[in-house]
């Protein structure tokens, strides 16, 4: 077995790569042991040191220009683990790093426990938010196959209960259909592993990579772990658990489900294919990864066109846009690789915050109005114009209006699809925004008529300017300047994949 | 055939029949139990896997029985988790059913109980 | 053909045939049965397999545990299951993932039958880093030393399915104790049984743990079967579920997370990496944990068998 | 003496395995639960007695014997409360199915 000693080497300072995963699993553990009456102070104590982890390993791949590898328990891989950050986990770390600790402000109201009697629901809040933390650090550092399982169930343990907070019937069905969902993804990413393990003797990503040959045994794992890990992204056909799931959890929890934990799977399957897989000729799975994308973009947008709820929209809306995200996949062979893989993490990157921006607001419009039936919002934007000056502008993301994060990142995979002369996902595209435009329209248009709606509460307005804040970040994307997409190329191989 | 290669095939056959009751059952104690056997079919090949790395005096690599140690306590707790969930859909509908359309009226103490 | 191989062959098809009734099968309780049944001709196959650690895992965890969980849960819907039928799928749909699941069984059988008669293997590795633990048993030393990120952190996986557990309690109830309310007087029989066997068990329990270190056992089967025994004490009514509140409850579920985390993090400054061990103390360190690890354990499988609270607090 | 004694395994084993068989077909055939319960008991007592009994003589030390014997006497003890409560299960039903 050839191993490439410089690709698991540790790189000095590297124990700042474990912190990400421990502080939020200190935070999980304090939080269940005395967090009664402190849970939403551990967890507002822990998530800015988090941040300014993140920023600080984010500086760090920047100056050194590659990616900074950590060896646990002083055994390197392959018997050993290690962490690895690149440019592109660096970004998603720094992105959840900014989202969760905005949700969590917005869920201060909801789930306050300060001074008080320990209550069910702020428990499992708190705990189970550092918990998906944890999850997604581990998730976009792990650079071993079976610790990233590990991940991926954490992920699922932290995020199903959330769905289920408030105990209704039907959110506790979507609970469950939600992790029967993730249980097959995580069954089926496991056997993945097996193979891989039993053709290669290891599972470290960066040892995998030279060794990956196109055989059966690596094709049936890259279409199992492939298959399993869209189930937990929820792409088209596998997306019948998101919309209710999303649209039942209590707003911040939607936010970081939507925004940030559906993330989680889908960079698992870009390490996959962009990592593990780089030698495969992957144009053809790509292509169907992208042909699953189209669909889901036609497909959610239609259904969201059809909801009457404001939050079940929203959810489908969603599943319209993780369809974007799958088309990269067969635009990443050839001189425009680059771009193309540039605009997926942009599209990542921009619904996130988009996402976790219009749940907010979908949250505060509900509270305020008492409902979120679309037909009943008459007038209510002016009455709470900030609200939704939020969820329109997280909107503008979502059609890929400029200047918007989601324009540069539709901009980018066009180019590269009519570059390299697959127009049918320009089309498509295209086809998705003018589908967004159309189901905003149906909810700013009654919201911006005359009437004058009646507030069951007075809107907040620290919660509004959370929302607001998150949406804005969508939208000042657009003005990333080009060392950013340099930044996002560290640690890809870059011969790998634009010389095929 | 070794006896590695017999347990590697009923590994694969259980991740079949796994599969088929996952997606078929529409009873979700029944899907529970087929993601358990679907588990113990991936948790086989794995067997298979550390089986045939014997070496150096080990009848088995350790390493791949490390992970199936971890992944069957894993399922445990998955288990338990859907379990919980399938109990309190039972108590508050009176029905173990994924299809909102077939519940009766939830009981009214159930409604309140939220 | 050798004995032995009929023998293999044999257990194969049992295992298989079991496996197949619990799918098929008309109610749910019988296949629940069934699938207990099958965890225990699995253990088999695990010896056959030359996996003694796995072996004694699958018994207890996966066929053990988790057949309580699931018979109980069995039980308490009964009635329910027949109403959940009418959403069954159409035949031709059931064809459809009948073919699908045979095709991914199919190809899945090809590459194992492919995978090379001498395959890739760390034991040689593990082995030759064996002393560096002190432990004898190197399955073991990959759970709590190389590979002992992955072992923590399923710790923690542990630790918030109890919390997603306890999370379905109604409102009134959180903090209170799960289970129904203890009957006036123990069952008679279970109690008999629970006298005699628990203290038996608890010995059996610890001793699997401490031979762990260097035989097949450990931590999570020593840890399991001293669940079983609290479970039977509970099942026989001779003491109650704690309350969710308890503070030394919560402190025992997150012991084992708790002294592994700490341990890793001093690592870093004792042994110069996170989850490190000083050379020399690794063996005693990892007793340490072990121990942690065996408590929390004992105690997180029953209160996931037990569910979510159901009673109110008292205070 | 290793032959008297590998004759004796055989036998005892071969004795259990028939006990186990015999309380097998029991199982199948009798008419009611505590009829066919009947008949599991007998073939874990005598059953699995006679094998641990066979397997005494192979075992090759004091403390592998004495963890067979434990093994049967745990059996013993668990098919015993099995057996109590199914019978109990049984009556309170009313009639036996």
């Amino acid at each position: 077995m050839t191993v490439d000693s410089s690709a698991i080497a540790a790189t000095a300072g590297g124990g700042l790569l474990a912190l990400p995963i421990l502080l939020p699993v200190v935070g999980v553990l304090l939080s269940f042991l005395i967090g009664g009456r402190r849970a939403e102070w551990i967890a507002l104590v822990l998530m800015p040191v988090e941040l300014g982890i993140a920023v600080a390993i984010a500086c760090r791949v920047w100056r050194s220009g590659e990616p900074l590898v950590y060896t646990l328990a002083g055994y390197a891989p392959p018997l050993g683990i290690a962490l690895r950050v690149d440019g592109f986990s660096a970004v998603m770390l720094v992105t959840a790093g900014l989202i969760a600790p905005a949700a969590a402000l917005f869920a201060r109201a909801n789930f306050a426990t300060l001074g008080i009697e320990e209550k069910r629901a702020p428990l499992v809040f708190w705990t189970l938010l550092q918990g998906i933390q944890a999850a997604l650090s581990l998730i976009f550092l792990g650079g071993d196959l079976f610790n990233l399982y590990v991940g991926l169930e954490l992920l699922t343990f932290a995020a199903v209960p959330l769905v289920c907070l408030d105990g209704r019937p039907e959110t506790v069905a979507a609970a469950l259909r939600y992790l029967l969902f993730a249980l097959f993804g995580s069954v089926f990413y496991l056997l993945g592993v097996a193979l891989f393990y039993g053709a290669y003797g290891t599972l470290d990503i960066a040892l995998l990579a030279p060794l990956v040959r196109p055989e059966p045994a690596v094709w049936l794992a890259a279409g199992l772990m492939t298959a399993g890990l869209l189930a937990k992204t929820a792409l088209f056909p596998l997306h019948l658990w998101l919309p209710p799931a999303h649209a039942n959890a209590p707003a911040a929890a939607s936010a970081v489900l939507s925004g940030l934990v559906v993330k989680g799977s889908f960079f698992l399957v870009v390490r996959l294919w962009f990592d593990v897989l780089a030698t495969l000729p992957g144009v053809v799975p790509g292509t169907i990864l992208a042909a699953l994308g189209s669909a889901a973009i036609l497909f959610g947008s239609v259904l969201a066109l059809r909801q009457a709820r404001l939050k079940l929209l929203i959810a489908y809306s969603t599943v319209a846009q993780i369809g974007y995200l799958f088309l990269m996949f067969p635009l990443a062979f050839g001189p425009w690789a680059a771009e193309a893989f540039s605009g997926g993490i942009m599209q990542a990157l921009s619904h996130a915050f988009a996402k976790a921006a219009m749940f907010l607001s979908a949250g505060l419009i509900a509270e305020s109005l008492g409902h979120d039936r679309i037909a009943d919002l008459g007038g209510a934007a002016r009455a709470m114009p900030v609200t939704f000056l939020a969820l329109g502008l997280g909107g503008l993301s979502l059609m890929g209006l400029p200047p918007s994060g989601g324009f540069a990142a539709k901009w980018l995979l066009m180019k590269a699809s009519i570059e390299s002369g697959q127009w049918l996902w320009a089309v498509v595209m295209a086809g998705g925004g003018l589908l967004a435009g159309g189901y905003l329209y149906r909810v700013l248009a009654p919201a911006l008529s005359g009437e004058s709606p009646h507030l069951k509460k007075t809107r907040a307005r620290s919660r509004e300017s959370i929302a607001l804040a998150l949406a804005l970040v969508a939208l000042l994307l657009a003005f990333a300047p080009p060392s950013f997409f340099a930044f996002l190329q560290i640690g890809r191989p870059a011969a790998g994949l634009a010389l095929q | 055939m070794t006896s590695a290669t017999l347990a590697g095939l009923v590994g694969a056959a259980l991740v079949g029949l796994g599969l088929y009751g996952l997606v078929a059952n529409p009873q979700p104690l029944r899907k529970i139990l087929a993601f358990n056997l679907m588990g113990s079919g991936v948790f086989l090949v794995f067997g298979i896997v550390a089986r045939k790395g014997a070496a150096v005096g080990l009848q088995a690599d350790p390493v791949p029985q490390a992970m199936v140690i971890t992944g069957i306590v894993v399922a445990f707790a998955a288990s338990a988790l859907a379990v919980a969930l399938v109990l309190r859909l039972f108590e508050d509908t009176g029905q173990v059913t994924l299809n909102p359309e077939a519940w009766t009226k939830p009981p009214e103490d159930g409604a309140e109980a939220g | 053909m050798s004995v032995l191989q009929a023998l293999d062959i044999g257990l194969a098809l049992l295992a298989f045939a079991v496996a197949a009734w619990t799918i098929f099968a008309r109610g749910a309780f019988a296949a629940t049965v069934g699938y207990v049944v099958y965890g225990l001709l699995l253990s088999l196959v695990w010896i056959r397999l030359f996996a003694v650690d796995v072996a004694l895992t699958e018994a207890a965890i996966g066929s053990g545990v988790t057949g309580i969980l699931l018979i109980s849960a069995a039980a308490r819907l009964r009635g329910g299951e027949t109403a959940g039928d009418e959403k069954s799928l159409s035949g031709a749909a059931r064809l459809f993932t009948a073919v699908l699941c045979a095709l991914v069984a199919l190809a899945l059988a090809g590459v194992v039958l492919l995978l090379p008669d001498q395959g890739p293997s760390l034991a040689p590795q593990s082995m030759q880093h064996l002393p560096e633990t002190g432990l004898g048993n190197p399955v073991t030393a990959v759970l709590i030393a190389y590979r002992s990120f992955d072992t923590m952190l399923e710790k923690v996986v542990l630790v918030l399915a109890v919390v997603g557990v306890w999370s379905l309690a109604a409102d009134r109830y959180w903090g209170g104790a799960p289970g129904e309310a203890r009957a006036e007087r123990p069952e008679p029989t279970l109690a008999f049984l629970a006298q005699v066997l628990a203290p038996l068990g608890i010995l059996v329990g610890v001793h699997i743990f401490w031979v762990g270190a260097d035989e097949p056992g450990g931590a999570f089967q020593g840890g399991a079967i001293l669940a079983a025994m609290w479970m039977i004490v509970m099942m026989a009514r001779l003491t109650e579920a704690p309350q969710t509140n308890a503070f030394w409850l919560r402190l025992t579920l997150v012991a084992g997370p708790v002294v592994f985390l700490t341990a890793g993090v001093a690592g870093a400054i004792f042994a110069g990496g996170f989850f490190a061990y000083p050379p020399g103390f690794a063996k005693s360190i990892i007793l340490f944990i072990e121990t942690f690890m065996v408590l929390s354990i004992a105690v997180t499988l029953p209160m996931l068998v037990a569910g979510p609270p159901r009673r109110e607090p008292r205070q | 003496m290793s032959l008297i004694s590998d004759l004796f395994s055989i036998a005892a084993i071969g004795a259990g395995v028939f006990f186990f068989l015999a309380g097998t077909v029991g199982l199948l055939r009798f008419p009611d639960a505590l009829s066919r319960l009947h008949a599991l008991t007998k073939a874990d007592n005598l059953g699995l007695g006679l094998v641990v009994l066979g397997l005494l003589p192979l075992s090759d030390s004091l403390l592998a014997a004495l963890k067979l014997v434990a093994i049967w006497a745990l059996v013993q003890l668990a098919g015993a409360t099995a057996a109590q409560l199914v019978g109990r299960a049984v009556r309170r039903k009313g009639s036996a199915a």
